[in-house]
């Protein structure tokens, strides 16, 4: 039998504070295969990065391996010696993390920091290593390597950067590659373009990877094996068709129940949250670890003692005690289903709606001229009452500043908002009437940032309610708030806490809770929910959805994840550059004909579904800067689509809004016929 | 007295402060897990260190009554440069414990009084200088534009000056004649109640009834002080202020206040982009409830270190001030002063010099490791 | 025989009950020599009519050669009638000389003049110019220089010319100019002074350090190198920058005094900073200083130098101005005089280097000076006055400069003054700032330079009127008081009506005056000749190096 | 970059302007003339004395005039002396009257002349200049380096007990101002009293030739005070870049612990230290004064003293003038040295 290229058995790793001992990784196993990718999923704090750390023997001060073996290739990690160690890294050990800007020394050009590899390790010289870094430039796909090697870091875009990280990992063909969270900080399409990369190369290199994520449609997509954790421990360990297919742990199951998979439906059926929260290392309940927020714990059975691993069938197991009595995969959701819902009236109008910035070009050689910055270009929409309207789009299309100027923090600079019937695109928020201010509330996106961390949650509510004149006086408002912390289901006490005692989630329902706590007409919730952890998602999710339908609130709802639009919104508006390039009810959009760019990100959006089949497509090129936007139609750029259309009509004309059907407009340049001919991205295997 | 007796005198001196010292930190370190951030400190090693410093100098100041053995003007005979631990004459019992002066006071009395005097005008100048840093610093880092470039330029020309020579400028008697001094303590002593009277203004803006309330102690207060402070004229008579001292106060004032303005400056630039920024503008907040009371409370962290280390350097500027002879008043027991005027005999009679100094730089050194400890905490939530 | 008067006449008819007074020891020996000067008399004349014993030749013989480092305030050269520090005066007069030099032992020493004569009656002065002294371009030395010096010391109407005070009856009050007629040229080598009123101060004041002698066609020019360009002295102006050093050198010419054993002299301006000079010599960096504060003496000891120490009329009042209230009132400042015990004043202030004074502003050193015993210390008293005038709640304001023994002598008042129950606040002015209002502070302490008769300073500072009356006491008995005593050239008549003054004085309670200083210079050892002066004044060519540092 | 610099020194020169506008409006204050005129004359000069001599020399004319003719906007002042010769401000020995320029101000290149110090005010700007230039060259020379080294150290293994106590002792050194460190090494070092008299306590001697014994002391007093600042700020620079994931990245690569450091970490922190150590220069300005006049080094710093305490106007400016250019001109190059040092400013 092949010798394991990772082989991981009982791992414990603790970390040593002043308050002492924290356990952070318990009794881990697993195994990686020559060749052989292996999914590492769970949410933050259950220890993931720690395992990757532990095998790169990288822990920190006061991060120490108390217990287990780690194998790499059949040498045991644990006790190798230093120098042993550092002749490992780099070259047959390889490490890839979350953001791409912050793993490159900024001071450095890419070419020094690649050929730093061989020359350490393949003892090559300056020549050879720099031949070597053209190669592996080349080879992660990236334009004009002899350019990139002489440049620094920040002049390469984020996805760029991605590549090159990942090509220093593969300098000296590891024969491990681990790679933690490589794609969160990137768009959609940046991420499924690095995804592809990596699968490309697992393909080509042999190079065996460890894949931490905790999305699970990424893992599906580039691993064949699969390890969930939670709180520490593997939960469910199996391939990934198996585990997905037929999960056998009731995290693994609360987990997909908990994200917009394209079966979930928001009337028929609605998200299901996992309740309670992740255990504090130091304090994890007795036996199962997830006992507490189990629907199927059985007090005296999971709390008795450490749950080993158990086998489901050969090659899926999972840490679940009553493994064999659960009726899996049943559906049991059905009590929850919400009653369909009436769309009224339209609140918000906004027509012709431009806002151009003036930027200084450069901000200390900078001289005299400035140039324009066209956030937002000719924007036309409405939204009704009661109807939840998402606006899509990556980095830069301009949804930010269409909330900027909707709120009042920012004018624009051409057209019209009419909210009701009063005029609001010129007016900044300082200037409107109370009621006016009351109506248009938002719910930001950073929920560590959205809370004044000096104000008592209670005192932030009830400032709210002061400023939109609601209540005769302070007891009036102070029964208001609490009565706001009943609606988003928060306890009363937290009325005298701080942000910082409370959890992402928590601080976001409070954000909620202010929002609304003026009867707003209209919410923006710009991402409100991409921030948190997949459970606690789904929590927010359902919240904001089940606030807004009792309010009666038109919301703008802004993301640029896909799923949780299709789940949750009624129309969709889809932006790329400022300009809305599609706009239509959410079964429009969804379906053909696409724009190409709502095609493109479609396909881009991982789905943890393996029956569902979905088509490839990845754009090639950067999204373009502001700053210089292409001419004629903004996407063209990247447009597969364009050679369809004849006389370069593409680059040097804007296309205009057409309706294609009642209701759906799209803003290109392609004829009916080949709307016509447009697949569904995504299909279901069945 | 031998050395040894003189070192237990001088503790015995002080056990008002060591009980106090007790007083505040035995509890503090029973119950530091309750305490939030201050509580915090207590966990910090150099914290610690840093604050029992500060303190003691904090209680020598307040305690200096009692601890004193002499009145440190009192000038005695035959003491003139006396060793340590001298016994003063016709006074059986009494001794000069770290000895007399060239005038005859007594060295131990006079630092131990000195500590008031650093104490009273270097936090109080910082305090002054952070409120006008916070009145032009606020709005400078809030709205920028033309605002922020005014005064930018402004704290940028008072920074170009070398501080010695706007002492000199700013110090002198000639100055103090021509009424600047009154003119800019006039100026400078309205931010104080300008911060506190839009601080409220902002907060109560809804409620009519405890707006007029506060507001108005606020004024009563205010100006109360103000009249004492600026124009020596508090009709009660409580508030009152030497004019070399205002002088000396007023420019010390005006030396840190760019500074503080520029730190305040970039606070606010950093905070006015976060997102409970943009939802109080969105609740329609007046830009003065933003900056007092959404940006200034996040600020604090960075600018309780500031004001920990400027106070430390107000200091050092006294001293400096009496370095070069434009101190608080002659015979005041300042240990800038004193440290000045015991430096011509230091290599004869190294006794009246060094005790002032080494307490002069342990409270700096206090003020610098407290700081130190706060940031260490700041940085590890 | 040891010849009496400098010029060939009789003794002068006062000069006989001068010398019994001393002898009686009614006047002190340096009075007796003042006066003997200003009246013509030799000094070994005095010395033979006193009964004082000459003082014994050099014990070692001098060596020439090197340059002496000395640490001195470099004042910046302007019109030697208008310095105002003796500072100015050392560099110049190893240039330039003066036609009388003030001895360390007070006697009176011909120098550019052979010898001078006073009539009878005190209102005619006969100089005798020396013969055989010639300028450095050649120009003989001569009645015309003294001349030209004489009119512009007694042009009053120039700012700032101190030397016409000095020149008392010479000047017109009227035109500001000497009187017409005053000045009279002999012959090419005698200059008679005809004066409108007696006046016994003349030769002192020509003694005093303004009295620069400059060359003929000297007309006010500031910049030294050219104001120096024509010189009688031993040396050459080598530098003079203000603030920083200056440098004189040796001519290669002869001089005609004899020899001058220095290659040159260096001052370098330590400022007024104590530390920084001790710093210097510790650093071998100087050789002697200029003055030397009492309270440094003890470290220049440990540093293992030479302290020379001379005792002078030198002296601070802390002095009221009654034109302020209170202290219009004599009972407020009767307070202050009964509360502060001037000999602890003397200890504290200046660590005892010096004698205790009176508050009178006339001491033992002068020849009318009248014994009318110790100012009496009684603290209760000064309670009591304060209370009998009503201002028991009244703050003294007590103003001195930042000049370190004037401060600590303030200080110390300040604090007698507290013990006896008295409120004091102290202020402080720099020394630049300071004399914009000297005069009219309404209580400060001013130092006042010794004189050489007692009622040179007391008719300057408290004559009604008077411009340096910073007390502003007016009172036309005091005054006709005054009148009487400037007529009466005999110290042992005087002395009854300075009996009169001095009590008057001390009564009125304008002044605290606690001493008379001893003043110092330290010099490292293998420097010779360096001695303090009572003035200050440094007579360089007495000096030598007997060996490098 | 052109219209950056020209920028600058447009601010530079708006900055001067104002600022010796200031100086000159305080300094002019009729008391500080007064001052003058009786430092300049006699200390003991009458009022009408004073206020003779200031209109004679031109002093009693509006501010607003007389710092037009400082600039050289406007025509120099001209009247006569006592004994009726002509002066004037642009006047001058050396040139007969009528041959003189009407304009002699700053923008004629004169920066006028010292009423304390008798002597073109260039010239002894020029002068004391040099001198304070080799002091702060010396005072650089051993002040960043130990600075730096002492905060890289420190700051390399953050809490480590090498990193407490180079912290503390970097701490301590900026908790001491320079007035006592010095007076502590005159003492302990240089005076007889202790007895070790390694240095001299007195520099005045390094103005002509400068030697180890003579100054040392100035260098060490003022470049011990100034350390721990730069200290400090590497090490919190360093510790921040030490938590960087590009060094775990090196780390990773399998470099050793010494070129992580030397390679990847030192570049990336000492550009925050960079701009710390240019803007110490003003500040050495402030240290300087002390040091000069406690050593009795007559640079700078010692001139800006005597200045201002004699109310030496034209003097007092051109020190402003000489403080503004220094302030800004560091600042300027500590912009420009920030973008070179740090790639990510640089235009891409």
């Amino acid at each position: 039998m092949e010798t394991p290229v990772l082989l991981i058995e009982n791992l414990s790793i603790s970390f040593f504070a002043g308050i002492g001992e924290i356990p952070a990784v318990t009794n881990f196993s697993c195994r990686i295969m020559p060749g052989e990718a292996l999914g590492l999923v769970g949410e933050s704090g259950c220890g993931k990065s720690t395992v990757a750390l532990a095998i790169m023997r990288y822990l920190g001060r006061g991060g120490r391996i108390t217990g287990g073996t780690i194998r790499f290739d059949g040498r045991e990690l644990t006790t190798m010696s230093e120098p042993d160690l550092r002749r490992l890294r780099g070259s047959e050990l390889a490490m890839i993390y979350q953001e791409p800007m912050a793993s490159l020394n900024p001071a450095m050009t890419v070419g020094k920091q690649l050929m730093e590899v061989p020359m350490t390790h393949g003892g090559l010289g300056a020549d050879a290593a720099r031949t070597r870094a053209l190669e592996v430039i080349a080879a992660v796909k990236l334009p004009d390597p002899a350019r990139v090697l002489q440049s620094y870091p920040h002049q390469l875009s984020g996805g760029q950067q991605q590549r090159v990280v990942i090509a220093m990992a593969l300098m000296s063909r590891p024969k491990l590659l681990i790679l933690d969270e490589p794609t969160t900080a990137l768009d959609v399409t940046v991420e499924a373009g690095i995804v592809a990369l990596i699968k490309e190369l697992r393909e080509t290199s042999g190079t065996s990877l460890l894949f931490i994520s905790h999305n699970l449609g990424l893992v599906l997509e580039t691993c064949d094996q699969v390890c969930v954790m939670y709180s520490g421990e593997a939960v469910e360990t199996g391939a990934v068709a198996t585990v997905f297919s037929r999960t056998r742990h009731p995290y693994t199951e609360a987990l997909f129940r908990a994200i917009p998979l394209p079966g979930a439906d928001k009337t028929e059926r609605p998200l299901k949250a996992i309740p309670g929260h992740l255990p504090l290392p130091y304090e994890r309940p007795p036996g199962c670890n997830f006992g507490p927020r189990c629907g199927y714990f059985i007090a005296g059975r999971c709390d008795g003692q450490p749950v080993p691993m158990l086998d489901a069938e050969p090659a899926h197991a999972s840490r679940c005690l009553r493994l064999g009595e659960i009726p899996w995969g049943e559906e049991h959701a059905k009590a929850e289903q919400r009653e369909p819902f009436a769309i009224g009236d339209p609140v918000l109008k906004v027509v012709s709606l431009r806002k151009y910035y003036a930027s200084a070009a450069n901000a200390i050689f900078g001289g005299g001229e400035t140039r324009t910055v066209k956030a937002n270009e000719s924007l036309n929409f409405n939204a009704r009452e009661a109807e939840i309207l998402a606006i899509v789009g990556e980095s830069g299309c301009g949804k930010s500043t269409l909330a900027k100027i909707l709120v009042g923090l920012e004018t624009a600079s051409g057209g019209t908002v009419t909210l009701g019937n009063q005029p609001i695109e010129s007016t900044l928020v300082q200037a409107r009437p109370r009621e006016t201010v009351a109506a248009i509330q938002m719910v930001f996106q950073n929920p560590f940032d959205t809370l004044n961390p000096s104000m008592t949650i209670g005192r932030q509510i009830i400032r709210a309610l002061e400023k939109f004149d609601i209540g005769a006086n302070d007891r009036d408002r102070r029964n208001r708030m609490l009565e706001l912390l009943d609606l988003v289901r928060l306890p009363r006490a937290f009325e005298k806490r701080r942000p910082h005692q409370l959890s992402g989630g928590q601080k976001q329902r409070i954000g909620i809770a202010r929002a609304f706590a003026g009867r707003p007409k209209l919410v923006i919730a710009d991402e409100p929910v991409s921030a948190l952890d997949v459970s606690v998602q789904a929590a927010v999710t359902e919240l904001l959805m089940d606030v807004q339908r009792e309010a009666r609130t038109t919301m703008l709802f802004i993301s640029h994840d896909l799923s949780v639009v299709r789940y949750l919104a009624d129309r969709v508006v889809v932006m790329y550059l400022g300009h809305i390039v599609e706009q239509g009810s959410t079964q429009d959009v969804f379906a053909p004909p696409y724009h190409p760019y709502t095609e493109a990100l479609l396909s881009a959006v991982p789905i943890a579904d393996p029956k569902i089949e979905k088509r490839q497509i990845v754009l090639s090129g950067e999204i373009p800067s502001a700053l210089s936007p292409p001419s004629g139609c903004p996407f063209h750029t990247r447009c597969r689509w364009k050679q369809r259309v004849p006389d370069n009509r593409c680059e040097n004309e804007l296309p205009a809004a057409a309706e294609v059907k009642q209701g759906h407009a799209i803003r290109c340049h392609l004829a009916a016929v080949d709307f016509a001919e447009m697949e569904p991205v995504i299909s279901s295997g069945d | 007295m031998s050395p040894l007796e003189i070192v237990g005198q001088i503790v015995l001196r002080f056990l008002p402060v060591w009980i106090g010292l007790a007083a505040i930190f035995v509890p503090s370190i029973l119950f530091r897990r309750r305490l939030g951030p201050y509580g915090k400190l207590m966990e910090n090693r150099v914290g610690q260190i840093g604050l029992g410093l500060v303190l003691f100098w904090v209680l020598a100041a307040f305690f200096a009554d009692l601890i004193i053995t002499s009145n440190p003007l009192d000038q005695v005979s035959g003491m003139k440069n006396a060793l340590p631990g001298t016994a003063i004459p016709d006074r059986p019992g009494a001794f000069y414990l770290l000895g007399g002066d060239n005038l005859a006071r007594d060295v131990f009395s006079r630092m131990v009084m000195g500590s008031r005097t650093v104490l009273a005008i270097a936090p109080a100048a910082t305090l002054f200088a952070y409120m006008a840093g916070f009145m032009l610093g606020l709005p400078a880092g809030y709205f920028g534009g033309r605002f922020d470039t005014v005064f930018s330029f402004a704290a940028n020309l008072v920074l170009a000056f070398p501080v010695i020579l706007l002492f000199y400028l700013l110090v002198t008697p000639e100055i103090r004649a021509s009424g600047i001094p009154i003119l800019a303590a006039a100026i400078l002593f309205l931010f104080p109640i300008a911060f506190f009277v839009l601080l409220i203004g902002a907060r109560f803006s809804a409620d009519p009834h405890k707006l007029v309330l506060y507001l108005g102690i606020t004024l009563v207060l205010g100006l109360w002080v103000y009249s004492g402070l600026a124009f020596n004229a508090d009709p009660l008579g409580v508030f009152a202020m030497d004019p070399n001292r205002l002088n000396i106060f007023v420019s010390v004032v005006f030396v840190n206040m760019p500074v503080v303005f520029r730190i305040v400056r970039g606070l606010a630039m950093e905070i006015r982009t976060r997102d409970y920024i943009a939802a109080a503008q969105t609740r329609g907040e007046s830009s003065w409830y933003i900056m007092l009371w959404e940006i200034l409370p996040n600020a604090r962290g960075p600018l309780i270190v500031d004001f920990c280390l400027r106070i430390g350097y107000t200091t050092i500027l006294l001293g400096t001030l009496g370095f070069f002879g434009l101190g608080v008043s002659p015979e005041s027991p300042d240990w800038g002063t004193t440290i000045n005027d015991g430096r011509k005999l230091l290599s004869v009679y190294p006794h009246p010099a060094l005790p002032p100094a080494l307490a002069l730089m342990s409270l700096v050194l206090g003020l610098n490791l407290l700081a130190d400890g706060l940031r260490e905490q700041a940085l590890k939530d | 025989m040891t010849k009496l008067m400098l010029t060939g006449r009789h003794l002068h008819p006062m000069a006989e009950p001068a010398a019994e007074s001393f002898k009686r020891g009614r006047i002190g020996r340096r009075e007796f020599l003042a006066t003997m000067a200003a009246l013509g008399v030799t000094t070994a004349g005095a010395l033979a009519l006193g009964g004082i014993a000459a003082r014994p030749a050099r014990a070692a013989e001098p060596k020439k050669g090197g340059v002496l480092r000395v640490a001195m305030n470099v004042k910046a050269f302007r019109d030697p009638r208008t310095f105002d520090g003796v500072e100015m005066s050392n560099i110049a007069r190893q240039c330039n000389e003066y036609l009388v030099r003030w001895k360390r032992d007070f006697s009176f020493e011909p120098w550019l003049l052979e010898a001078w004569e006073m009539s009878d009656d005190a209102k005619t002065l006969t100089m005798h110019i020396r013969k055989g002294i010639t300028w450095s371009n050649g120009d003989t030395f001569n009645a015309e220089d003294v001349i030209h010096n004489l009119n512009r010391w007694c042009d009053a109407s120039v700012d700032a010319n101190s030397v016409a005070s000095r020149m008392g009856a010479l000047v017109d009050s009227g035109t500001k100019k000497a009187v017409p007629g005053a000045i009279e040229k002999v012959d090419d080598f005698t200059v008679k002074l005809n004066l409108p009123k007696p006046d016994i101060s003349l030769i002192p004041g020509m003694a005093d350090y303004p009295a620069v002698i400059m060359h003929r066609s000297y007309d006010g020019e500031t910049d030294p190198m050219k104001a120096f360009a024509i010189t009688t002295g031993a040396c050459e102006l080598v530098s003079w920058q203000p603030q920083v050093s200056a440098e004189v050198k040796r001519k290669d010419k002869p001089w005609w005094k004899g020899e001058f054993w220095l290659d040159g002299v260096k001052w370098t301006d330590y400022s007024a900073d104590l530390t920084s000079m001790i710093a210097a010599f510790e650093s071998g960096d100087i050789d002697t200083d200029h003055e030397t504060a009492a309270d440094s003496l003890k470290q220049t000891e440990a540093l293992g130098l030479t302290n020379s120490e001379i005792a002078t009329g030198s002296t601070i009042v802390a002095r009221f101005n009654v034109g302020n209230k209170p202290y219009d009132d004599v009972k407020v400042r009767q307070a202050a005089l009964h509360a502060v015990d001037n000999k602890v004043v003397l200890e504290l202030g200046l660590n005892g280097k010096g004698k205790v004074a009176d508050n009178h502003h006339v001491g033992p050193m002068h020849a009318e000076f009248a014994d009318i015993g110790p100012q009496q210390h009684d603290p209760a008293k000064a309670k009591a006055l304060l209370k009998d005038a009503g201002q028991e709640t009244h703050v003294y304001e007590l103003i001195s400069l930042d000049d370190d023994w004037q401060k600590a002598t303030a200080d110390a008042i300040a604090g007698q003054m507290r013990d006896a129950g008295l409120k004091v606040d102290r202020k402080i002015i720099p020394a630049a700032t300071f004399w914009n209002d000297w005069n009219k502070y309404p209580f400060s302490c001013t130092e006042w330079l010794g004189r050489p008769l007692g009622i040179q300073v007391v008719a300057l500072a408290y004559k009604s009127g008077a411009s340096w009356n910073e007390t502003a006491y007016s009172d036309p008995k005091f005054d006709a008081l005054l009148d009487k005593a400037l007529a009466q050239p005999d110290p042992d008549k005087r002395r009854e009506t300075m009996k009169e003054i001095e009590t008057m004085l001390r009564e009125s309670g304008i002044i605290i005056q606690p001493y008379w200083r001893s003043v110092y210079r330290t010099y490292r050892k293998g420097v010779m000749g360096c001695d303090q002066h009572q003035a200050l004044e440094q007579h360089l060519d007495q000096a030598w190096i007997e060996s490098e540092s | 970059m052109g219209w950056f610099l020209l920028k600058r020194v447009g601010l530079m020169l708006l900055t001067a302007f104002c600022l010796t506008f200031i100086v000159f409006a305080l300094t002019n204050l009729q008391p500080n003339l007064e001052k003058m005129a009786k430092t300049l004359v006699n200390t003991r000069m009458s009022d009408e004395e004073v206020a003779r001599w200031l209109t004679r020399y031109g002093y009693e004319q509006p501010v607003l005039v007389r710092y037009g003719e400082w600039l050289g906007v406007m025509p120099g002042w001209t009247g006569s002396d006592e004994n009726g010769k002509p002066i004037g401000r642009c006047l001058n020995p050396d040139i007969a009257p009528e041959d003189a320029p009407r304009f002699c101000g700053v923008l004629q290149g004169n920066l006028g002349y010292s009423t304390v110090f008798k002597a073109p005010v260039k010239a002894i700007i020029a002068e004391r200049l040099a001198l304070t230039g080799w002091l702060m060259l010396w005072v650089m020379i051993v002040m960043v380096p130990t600075a730096l080294i002492i905060g890289v150290l420190a700051g390399m293994r953050e809490g480590s007990r090498l990193d407490r106590g180079l912290s503390i002792f970097s701490i301590a050194t900026t908790a001491t101002p320079e007035y006592v460190s010095g007076v502590v090494f005159i003492s302990v070092l240089a005076s007889s009293a202790v007895g070790l008299q390694w240095f001299k306590g007195s520099a005045a001697s390094a103005m002509e030739h400068m030697t180890f014994e003579n100054f040392t002391l100035p260098v060490l007093t003022m470049a011990l005070y100034g350390m721990g600042y730069i200290a400090r700020m590497t090490r919190a620079s360093m510790a921040e870049v030490m938590t960087a994931q590009f060094i775990r990245t090196a780390h990773l690569k399998g470099l050793s612990f010494g070129t992580v450091v030397v390679r990847h970490a030192l570049r990336n922190a000492l550009i925050a230290p960079f701009t710390v150590i240019m803007l110490q220069f003003p500040w050495l300005l402030t240290g300087v004064v002390i040091v000069e006049s406690l050593f009795g080094y007559k640079g700078f710093g010692w001139t800006l003293v005597r200045a201002a305490d004699n109310n030496d106007i034209e003097l007092l400016l051109s020190c402003s003038l000489v403080a503004v250019v220094i302030v800004l001109l560091t600042q300027l190059i500590s912009d420009i040295g920030y973008v070179y040092l740090n790639p990510r400013m640089r235009v891409a």
